[in-house]
């Protein structure tokens, strides 16, 4: 039997898949896990494809899709959240709580690794933070714009640039990459990973469920997203 | 009439007018390199179309500008061989004698005739120019075609297979009654097989 | 998860299928675009070569809305959308003008007096293609499907925005790479699938060889 | 950040000189796979067809790896990563297989009698390859070209993973593309940028096809 | 000696043996087809490698399989006229003239001589039979060969352009002395211009 399709941001990976499988432990279909960019999920269910539950990266893409009156009313919710941090290399310096010039001087250094400011939402976030820290002017001409976050570590990891932005979350396994300070939660919008039904499906809306109860939540949680 | 034709066609800067109407068996085609008996084949075997004229074989029209026929060469049933031999590089010498064939019954007669038989297995590119040829002829041959244009079929033909084609020939000519167009430089062909000889340019 | 082996699978079957599916569809246009003249030639000729010089997201994009409920195919959106039928489908567009490179290229070489010797002979126009300028051809028949093949395998961007990514439908080797390379740690994983990529298409690249070969055993003569 | 005239600029610019440095490596890659017998031949042959096969996201992330300050080639990482050059590096790459396939196909097509006969009035070998051989596949090299640069325009995964995506360094119109799509309603962009993409390789194309022509005038003697 | 030759070599599945001595002039290479005339043009010429034997042509050694000599072809300096044409296509005539010549002096004689004048700016592709036989022999003379090597280079011209060609060939031979080697089928040809004859098959 082929449990619900779940069209969820690559970057919860992990934890949605440990959550899928808590879920099929307690005797449900295993939901089937869609992972792409959220940009790329949205358009696929704004085309009107046909899934049953949507985890987005960001709120935008989420209400670009409810725009649209694809959501079933009264499903949206907050399913985690995440934290902004600056990584470097295992052994480099820690930032502490740098802000303003200091913080840019640390960071415009040498090629600063996010992902795309203009467009993903990490990048976005980053730069908002930045941006209130007083360091973005000077950093942006040395933004390198990476596809996506994990894209943006690999050049940490691999030593192309010295510094990067990314998740809490991604920082936590990565190797040979260490966080270096984290941005103050009060830098940026909180960062939100909204969750909503799009069918009609009971399956659907009991592994939605599952994610927003206290067992889902800690699921979450093991792999370094902070609760709702 | 075997063969009447009256054709113009545009070739290199100049036009070419080529006319001759002649009776049964072998017409000789003769003219100096560059004169236009190749061009001429090519047009009653549909190959090349005339800017005007007509062209009637054994009664049929095959193409007539002012009256808009121009048959497609598969249904012109002519028997061409080329001056070179264009053989099908991709199948064995047996399978390009039986291109155009309905059936292989007359296949092993016409391979002896023209002393190919140990050649059926071969690709064509390892044949010699007149092993090549030879099989050009034999493909023609067994097209059961219902007239021959023959360019210098026997150049390049040592005396013994150049008296084995001419033979197959004759015997084409005689028994079948099929009117023949052959192309040739050499008098002594000429003489021989010819019942009449046509000269371009 | 890492069920290797029903991605090995689920990668040869989108690929066979959509380089079968491509191979008749490229054939005709580079027949058409070797032999033929015709106004809006050079159109259908960008046409064909457009997956190859828009991003392959964009050929995605534009797959999806094709066949989103409301588009010009959405009568048979349901059985593409987040199915492997699409997978192939975005695997035949983005193949499609390589294929048609290679047999338009080798077409083209083919020595048309061969044909004309073909007519002469009694065949048809069709018979005398089917028989002298299709296997004449052949190479440059097996380099396309080798090439649609190859690149079928290889296909992502415009695979995950059409059909995303759904374990057991869509997630070719491509796509299960780009999970893998998600997850911090995930290199092993990537490595592993990479390789089989490439295994795959090794094997591929020596029975395409080795066809070609045997085809190519008589031209150039006399 | 919509800098189109200059995004055009930078593409053109890495797609022509992405060309013009694969073309001499796939012509002779070609040419060493079409006319010489070695042991390791399909090992070769598959080493130039991979990034044809692995995701573009590997092969940018080989290549950052490669490049990386403590990769092989680290030592000049400084002069590529985050710069044009690099992009260029990432395009080159991924065009490679086409490139060397057309043009295999056609110096395969060469009659070798020619390159004799060339040599018998006292051409060397190497004369003879660039006074016979090489015109003769030209259509095939121009092809080859021709699918390069196309395919150089449209290089996304690779050149993302490898130089990430730096407005006026490395942000060719792929990359415009993408982060446009990745935007909520910047669709009205992505058309925009698409439809020059289209328009340039149209051009190129309609450039191609014309020496093409003027190239194969002869072909097919007696 | 001219042409000192014995070379042996594995083709189509039998052993060719051709073995032959002569002195100056022109030599006549005689024998049905598919005995071996091209072959052994071929051999001289470089182009294919005898299993055994040597070739000397003039005193010069070109080959010789006990000593380890194999000049490259292009070493060789033979003026070789193909049994097929073998014009570059992408060359026009006149390129195709020029391309193993020094210089262009002798262009306009040759081209004269050959009645190919008017054709210098045609593609090889446009050309009638005959009129690419003449390039091909014309090629070979602006060369500046040591020694020509002839595969029936007279076949599919007419009378006129064959006495044309044939006083080409025989002023080469009696102004430059080179060593020829000439094959036909034509017993007149032979004739004519050879100063001896050897039989192959
Ligand atoms: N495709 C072409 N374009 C231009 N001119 C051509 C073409 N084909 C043939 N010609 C010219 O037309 C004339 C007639 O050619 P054709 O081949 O019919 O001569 P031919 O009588 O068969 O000569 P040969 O005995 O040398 O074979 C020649 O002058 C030739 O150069
Ligand atoms: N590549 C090849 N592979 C196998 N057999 C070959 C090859 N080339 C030639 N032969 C055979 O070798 C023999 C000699 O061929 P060659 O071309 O030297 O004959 P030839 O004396 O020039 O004949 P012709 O007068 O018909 O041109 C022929 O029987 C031919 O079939
Ligand atoms: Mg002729
Ligand atoms: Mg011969």
């Amino acid at each position: 039997r082929r449990g619900p399709l779940v069209l969820a941001a690559a970057s919860m990976q992990e934890a949605l898949t440990d959550a899928a499988d808590a879920w099929r432990a307690q005797g449900h279909a295993r939901p089937v896990l869609s992972y792409a960019a959220s940009s790329a999920l949205a358009r696929q269910v704004m085309a009107g494809a046909r899934a049953d539950l949507f985890v987005s990266a960001d709120a935008e893409w989420m209400d670009a899709v409810a725009a649209k009156g694809l959501i079933v009313a009264g499903t949206r919710a907050t399913l985690a959240r995440n934290r902004l941090v600056v990584v470097g290399r295992v052994g480099g310096p820690r930032l502490g709580t740098l802000r303003g010039a200091a913080l840019a001087r640390v960071l415009a250094a040498g090629p600063l690794a996010m992902a795309d400011p203009d467009s993903v939402p990490a990048g976005r976030y980053g730069r908002a933070a930045l941006t209130r820290l007083g360091a973005w002017e000077a950093v942006a001409p040395r933004v390198v714009r990476a596809e996506n976050v994990r894209a943006a570590l690999a050049l940490v990891e691999r030593g192309a640039a010295p510094y990067g932005v990314v998740y809490a979350t991604d920082a936590r396994a990565a190797r040979g990459v260490a966080i270096a300070g984290y941005f103050p939660a009060t830098s940026h919008v909180p960062i939100v990973y909204p969750v909503a039904r799009l069918s009609a499906s009971d399956e659907a809306e009991g592994f939605r469920r599952f994610l927003l109860s206290t067992r889902g939540q800690a699921i979450l949680a093991r792999r370094g997203f902070a609760r709702r | 009439m075997s063969f009447d034709v009256d054709v113009t066609v545009r070739r290199g800067g100049r036009d070419l007018h080529v006319a001759f109407a002649a009776g049964g068996g072998v017409t000789i085609l003769f003219g100096p390199s560059g004169a236009g008996k190749t061009s001429t084949l090519d047009m009653i075997a549909g190959l090349l179309r005339p800017a005007a004229g007509h062209v009637r074989v054994a009664e049929r029209t095959l193409f007539d500008h002012a009256a808009g026929i121009d048959l497609p060469p598969e249904r012109r049933r002519a028997g061409y061989v080329f001056q070179d031999a264009r053989l099908f590089p991709h199948r064995r010498v047996r399978a390009n004698l039986l291109y155009g064939a309905r059936s292989d019954a007359r296949l092993a007669e016409v391979a002896a005739t023209l002393d190919i038989a140990p050649l059926l297995g071969r690709w064509p590119r390892s044949l010699s120019g007149g092993e090549a040829r030879r099989v050009a002829i034999g493909r023609a041959l067994l097209a059961d075609p219902d007239f021959l244009l023959l360019d210098e079929p026997l150049s390049s033909l040592d005396a013994d297979r150049r008296e084995e084609a001419t033979r197959a020939i004759e015997r084409v000519r005689d028994a079948a009654g099929l009117p023949i167009l052959l192309v040739t430089h050499d008098a002594a062909e000429a003489d021989r097989l010819g019942d009449r000889v046509v000269r371009v340019g | 998860m890492e069920d290797v082996a029903g991605i090995v699978r689920l990668s040869l079957l989108v690929g066979l299928v959509a380089t079968a599916a491509a191979l008749p569809v490229a054939f005709a246009l580079a027949w058409v675009l070797a032999r033929w003249r015709f106004p809006g030639k050079v159109l259908l000729d960008g046409l064909v070569h457009l997956p190859l010089v828009v991003p392959p997201v964009v050929t995605g994009w534009l797959l999806l809305i094709a066949f989103a409920p409301e588009g010009p195919l959405g009568s048979i959106g349901d059985r593409v959308l987040f199915r492997w039928t699409g997978a192939a489908i975005a695997a035949a567009v983005m193949a499609l003008p390589l294929m048609v490179r290679a047999m338009r290229l080798s077409i083209e070489g083919v020595d048309r007096r061969l044909e004309q010797a073909a007519r002469t002979l009694g065949a048809s126009r069709w018979r005398a293609y089917a028989t002298v300028t299709l296997p004449l051809a052949l190479p440059g028949v097996l380099a396309g499907a080798m090439l649609g093949f190859a690149r079928s395998l290889g296909e992502f961007g415009a695979t995950i925005t059409f059909v995303s990514n759904v374990p057991g439908e869509t997630q070719t080797l491509p796509l299960a790479i780009y999970a893998a390379l998600q997850r911090p740690g995930g290199e092993a994983l990537v490595w592993r699938l990479a390789a089989v990529s490439v295994a795959l298409s090794l094997a591929a690249l020596v029975a395409s060889e080795a066809l070609a070969r045997r085809a190519g055993r008589g031209v150039h003569v006399l």
